[in-house]
């Protein structure tokens, strides 16, 4: 069972940085309803608001879903409460990094061929969503 | 019509293809390109994190390099990038201030910032392509893939409407072929999850090219090189009708009567500079 | 000379005037009352009809009189009685303050606030602030009419 | 010098007990003026009254102080005591020796003087004021209603009945707004046309009633009592003397437009009238769509009328008439929702608005009250109702709830499972609200009993595939993607403020709020009242409402203009501005700042050398003004003054204050 928990550093950073307030969210859905990934997320991304909200940090640390977000801005788009959910899972992906450490994703774990197929832009921007 | 162009890293590599045809077209609709010299990446993504300023050091770079002349790129990325910095660079003065004392250069935001498909639907206009095309598609069926980033967020971008962009039909149809429309145009392809994620991203591509499969697509067109290798290598398309996937630049050209080969039937063997 | 400067025997005290709108921050002084709040004695409340029946020279008369602070309070915007009386006072009197400080006062002297009926509370704090910020200026010497606390006393 | 008296009231122990009363009258005697000062356990008792008016009289006064409790509780009080000795109730102050003094200050050495200082300002304040008149204004027996829907139907009727004159302009052909486009209400699924069309009747057929449909309020000027208005009758092209209603024209009317009242899903001819019940049953001519009016060929219809009631010359004709009251019940609009793209509404027939889905039901509606797709005239066997569409929504919508959609959405379902018995249907909600009389019972009666799925949750996209739509959204109670593959899908979309609503409320001279809805003058204790005297609102025009609350506050509305209308005269302002005009230099910047057009200018004649020299300067309307006294701010060169806070007065208060010792 949860109960109240203390001030999260890593969710403080999280909303400092993001500029985003969870606390507008009310829990529609349409971020999960229209997130593309959606059914590869273990939190949908309303979830993560609603774990934000209730400050519990260990699960998002744990959660896959902000390394899945592709940042496509489909959720920030629809968003009825105006609030910037890219921003959020970036924000989450930061504060994960830089609170916990460790790179999620480095040039060692891509293989010959796809460092040849692969555009470039897919590796600058694979490295600078998942290092720090 | 005279315009600072940036190619960025992946359009003198993988993506060579799109800037070969674009510039081909462009000369032969009077557009001058002219590229940047000495640019460096335009930072590939556009850092969501209000304090990574670091990250906005290059784009910015390449925005005052145009010194406030109309900037054009052709990568969706790029663009998105130098749009999305363009507009924080407006809108922020402290980051603006702290990006601009490093750089050690002048900039507030000013000059356009456009994709060269915003060059042909607002400055050159889709009646005047049309009179250009030499060899019109017909009886294609093509369907425009949009992905993310030209898109959203649309108070940024300002590309087009957001759930129901028509630039690309436009231009399909000013080209002379059939335009096909797929609901899924506007969905994210995966972006970098191939290289991280590759069950997720196939899934994202397979419901994109079904979709448009549905729809009677014989060809796809996207302007973002990324798309375009999620759409070629993720999906498993066996036993299906095929797709072929090209930048919006290589219908143009064969639109208008100028070799268009795709940088897929030719290598990719180019020099990638540094960035 | 000392009694110009409102020092009493038991050392100076400052003399704040504050200007409230009938509807909105003079019933809010009310609510204050009715909730039994305390706030320094050395406010006085002059009712006004608006916020938007306030005169800058209604201020500078008050300085000249001896006052060592003045509050304007009014109705929060967009709640005004009148429509739109708080709007021409917030532009009327955010200029004006700009010249009293011009004029050397310090700005601490001179302020507008927004108090409505049901922030009794907010009136008590807003009353103690700026008697407590002028305790600390000390008095205000700038525009006094010195003469006129003894010609008319003797009245 | 005045003669002034003081009371001081002790109010029980509420001011004595923390303010010297004895030292307070002492101090008291010695202010400029006062020749009588005297102390009463409580002043405002029948006793204290007594015993100001008895010294008014006895001591000749001609100013009374009363320090006493706030002016906001027993001003009134005091004045009408003062006026029972024949003094003018306005030449009386109120000190505010209890909220501001003695309940807000402890100790006694600092209380007293401090209510010693604000008694001798209201004594400064006294001796400077006049005995000032509130004005006694005409009330025009009539009241206009603009807007003929059920609430403005329902006001006219309650006005009527109190017997004074109603006029109710509608903009439309017809009265009957919103609700005659309704199938069924709810919680009791009786037929709307049912109850609304015998109200419809009786506001026609009531002698008190004019009907001027197919008309809108042009102007309006002058202020409660006596509003001067000008109504255009647009032209209908069809004398309602001699029209019988009986149909002819439309039957052979050759051309067609899409139909407002069907929400555009079906036509009707250019000469219509807009529904099968309309009151009056008088058609009008659609010029844009008629042959005659674009072409100069056809008069079919004038041809066939058998009354010959056809004028194609008609023109729009201008009423101008004085109402003592106005009630503003215009009703709403729906939000269109095709700026939700990924809803693609707009992109195909069987993507619908509630609004639109309540006309299918109808049998007068658009397929003959058969529950069925538009695309293909096959029943919908699976039907997705989406709520909260632009409601609830800061980033693309309305901020606010629509209150409606939950109820109506809830009785759609169980219309719809009465009609297409195998149907299914899903319901994506974010909260279900149903407040209200029966309304929960309602609502849960759809979930259970109707198998109305109802799913938590929103959704993302709706697109075409084959022959069906396929609606992707999230079940966020289980946080699974749902996938539905739809007939229909029924958007509820927002209620939203009429587009023409911020016109009307600058042409009549009501503010709204940053929706576009009519503010009311208080949100609890004023609802129907606004910041302007004598108007009056009702409906979904404030806000959105359903039937029973927009019935409610218009029966309340009418009740308050029915107040109006019967008093003989009525009280105005007494504290009113006033314009001295010699010195006025016609800027008229008092003119742009007032909030009540009180102020215009006028032409004067002034003596100047030998000639007479005229020239524009500003004059209140005291009737307008309700003394807020911004203009006399403005003023530049000092020429306004306030009555009752006149520069002079609130001056000669600054100076008795700052003398504190």
């Amino acid at each position: 069972m949860t109960t109240e928990t203390g001030k999260s550093r890593l969710i403080e950073d999280m909303k400092m940085h993001s500029g985003q307030d969870p606390n507008g969210c009310y829990q529609c859905g349409k971020c999960s309803a229209a997130c593309p990934v959606s059914a590869a997320l273990d939190l949908k991304p309303h979830q993560v608001l609603r774990y934000l909200q209730m400050g519990l940090e260990n699960e998002l640390a744990e959660s896959k879903t902000p390394w899945v977000c592709a940042s496509c801005f489909t959720c920030a788009a629809r968003c009825p409460r105006d609030i910037d959910l890219a921003r959020v899972m970036e924000g989450l992906r930061l504060s994960i990094l830089r609170n916990r450490g460790g790179n999620k994703f480095g040039p060692a774990e891509l293989t010959p061929e796809q460092l040849e197929k692969l555009p470039q832009q897919a590796l600058v921007s694979g490295f600078r969503k998942y290092n720090k | 019509m005279r315009y600072r162009y940036f190619p960025g890293c992946t359009l003198k590599g993988q993506a060579k293809s799109m800037e070969d045809t674009t510039l081909a077209a462009a000369k032969a609709m009077g557009i001058e390109l002219e590229e940047l010299s000495e640019w460096q990446c335009c930072g590939a993504v556009y850092p969501l994190y209000e304090d990574e300023l670091i990250s906005l050091l290059s784009p910015v770079r390449t925005l005052a390099a145009a010194e406030g002349e109309p900037l054009v790129s052709l990568c969706a990325a790029c663009h998105h990038v130098l749009k999305r910095a363009q507009e924080l660079m407006q809108r922020n003065e402290d980051a603006r201030k702290k990006v601009t004392d490093h750089l050690e250069v002048e900039y507030a935001g000013e000059g356009r910032v456009l994709h060269f498909l915003e060059v042909l639907r607002d400055d050159l206009g889709f009646d005047k392509l049309k009179e250009m095309v030499k060899k019109p598609l017909e009886g294609k069926k093509v369907a425009a893939y949009y992905g993310c980033l030209l898109l959203r967020p649309s108070k940024v971008m300002q590309f087009d409407d957001p759930e129901n962009p028509t630039i690309m039909e436009d231009m399909i149809r000013a080209l002379g072929a059939e335009v096909v429309k797929s609901p899924y145009r506007t969905e994210c392809c995966g972006a970098y999850l191939s290289v991280t994620e590759e069950g997720v991203a196939a899934d994202t591509v397979q419901r994109i090219l079904d979709s448009a499969r549905r729809a009677g697509a014989e060809i796809l067109v996207t302007a973002c090189p990324l798309c375009r290798y999620n759409l070629e290598n993720c999906a498993d398309n066996e036993g299906k009708t095929p797709i072929k996937v090209y930048y919006f630049s290589e219908i143009l050209a064969e639109a208008m009567g100028l070799p268009s080969e795709s940088a897929q039937d030719r290598g990719t063997k180019e020099e990638v500079p540094q960035g | 000379m000392s009694a110009a400067l409102n020092e009493t025997a038991g050392g100076w005290e400052p003399l704040i005037v504050s200007f409230c709108c009938n509807w909105c921050s003079y019933a809010g002084g009310d609510l204050a009352g009715t909730s039994r709040m305390s706030y320094p004695v050395n406010v006085k409340v002059i009712r006004v009809p608006c916020s938007g029946r306030m005169n800058p020279m209604f201020v500078l008369r008050a300085f000249q009189r001896g006052a060592d602070g003045v509050l304007v309070a009014g109705c929060h915007p967009g709640d005004c009685h009148y429509t739109s009386g708080n709007y021409q006072s917030r532009r009327r009197l955010s200029a004006f303050k700009r010249l009293v400080e011009f004029a050397g006062f310090e700005p601490e002297r001179f302020e507008v606030r927004w108090i409505s009926s049901s922030e009794g509370d907010k009136f008590a704090e807003e009353m103690t602030s700026i008697t407590e910020k002028i305790k600390a200026l000390g008095p205000n010497r700038k525009m006094r009419d010195a003469r006129w606390q003894s010609v008319t006393s003797k009245v | 010098m005045p003669r002034t008296g003081v009371f001081i009231c002790h109010c029980g122990t509420n001011i004595a007990g923390t303010v010297d009363i004895d030292k307070t009258v002492e101090a008291s005697r010695n202010f400029p003026g006062v020749v009588h000062a005297d102390e009463y356990r409580y002043l405002c008792s029948e006793m204290g009254q007594d015993i100001i008016t008895k010294a008014i009289k006895e001591n000749d006064l001609d100013r009374v102080v009363v320090g006493t409790c706030s002016p906001r509780m027993h001003e009134n009080t005091f004045r009408k005591a003062a006026a029972e000795a024949g003094l003018n109730p306005y030449l009386l102050e109120v000190a505010n020796i209890r909220e501001h003094c003695s309940w807000v200050h402890k100790d006694m050495e600092e209380a007293t003087p401090k209510a010693i200082a604000l008694l001798r300002a209201a004594a400064a304040k006294a001796a400077l004021n006049e005995a000032l008149e509130a004005p006694r204004l005409d009330v025009e027996k009539r009241a206009l209603v603009i807007g003929g829907g059920i609430a403005g139907i329902q006001a006219a009727l309650d006005i009527a009945e109190a017997g004074y004159e109603v006029d109710i302009v509608e903009k439309d052909p017809s009265i009957g707004g919103r609700m005659a486009q309704l199938e069924k209400t709810f919680p009791t699924l009786d037929c709307s046309a049912c109850i609304l069309t015998p109200k419809m009747v009786e506001a026609a057929q009531h002698p008190n009633i004019n009907l001027l449909t197919y008309s809108e309020v042009d102007e309006v000027k002058g202020f409660v009592g006596q509003f001067d208005v000008k109504i255009r009758q647009k032209a209908r092209y069809v004398d309602p003397v001699k029209c019988t209603g009986c149909g002819i024209c439309w039957e052979k009317c050759p051309s067609k437009a899409p139909s407002e009242f069907e929400m555009g899903l079906s036509k009707r001819k250019s000469i219509y009238v807009p529904f099968a019940q309309a009151v009056p049953m008088v058609p009008v001519i659609d010029r844009d769509s008629c042959l005659y009016f674009r072409k100069g060929r056809c008069q079919i219809c004038e041809k066939e009328c058998p009354p010959q009631a056809i004028d194609y010359e008609q023109q729009d004709e201008i009423i101008e008439r004085r109402y003592g009251a106005i009630v503003v019940a215009t009703g709403f609009d729906q939000l269109d929702p095709t700026i939700y793209g990924e809803y693609g509404y707009g992109q195909h027939p069987d993507i619908l608005t509630g609004l639109e889905f309540e006309r299918i039901f109808n049998a007068s509606g658009p397929t003959g009250g058969k529950v069925v797709k538009l695309s293909d005239g096959k029943p919908p066997k699976k039907v997705v109702f989406i709520q909260c569409i632009g409601s609830r929504d800061k980033a693309r919508g309305m901020n606010y709830c629509s209150k409606i959609c939950c109820m109506y959405t809830a009785k759609q379902a169980i219309l719809l499972k009465e009609k297409v018995p195998d149907a299914k249907s899903y319901v994506f909600y974010i909260d279900v609200r149903t407040g209200g009389k029966g309304y929960e019972e309602f609502q849960r009666r759809a979930a259970e009993e109707h198998d109305v799925a109802y799913m938590r949750g929103q959704v993302g996209k709706i697109f075409p595939e084959d022959d069906h739509l396929v609606v992707r959204g999230i079940d966020s109670l289980t946080n699974r993607n749902i996938e539905i593959k739809a007939d229909m899908v029924v958007l509820a979309a927002a209620t939203v403020a009429r587009g023409d609503a911020p016109e009307l409320g600058r042409l009549v001279g009501i503010n709204s709020d940053s929706y576009h809805f009519f503010n009311e003058a208080h949100p609890k204790l004023k609802p129907v009242e606004t910041h302007t005297a004598g108007i009056f609102i009702a409906g979904a025009c404030q806000a959105p409402k359903d039937i029973p609350e927009t019935v409610s506050q218009a029966s309340a509305a009418a009740v308050k203009a029915i107040g109006l209308l019967s008093k003989e005269k009525l009280q105005g302002e007494a504290c009113t501005a006033e314009v001295i005009q010699s010195d006025c230099s016609g800027c008229l910047n008092c003119e742009a700042i007032c909030p009540y057009t009180a102020i215009t200018p006028v032409e004067i004649e002034e003596r100047y050398k030998d000639g007479v020299l005229k020239r524009t300067v500003a004059e209140v309307n005291p009737a307008l003004c309700q003394g807020c006294g911004s203009c006399a701010v403005t003023c530049r060169s000092g020429s306004i003054n306030l009555k009752g806070f006149s520069n002079d007065q609130i001056m000669a208060e600054v100076d008795a204050i700052c003398l504190q010792r």
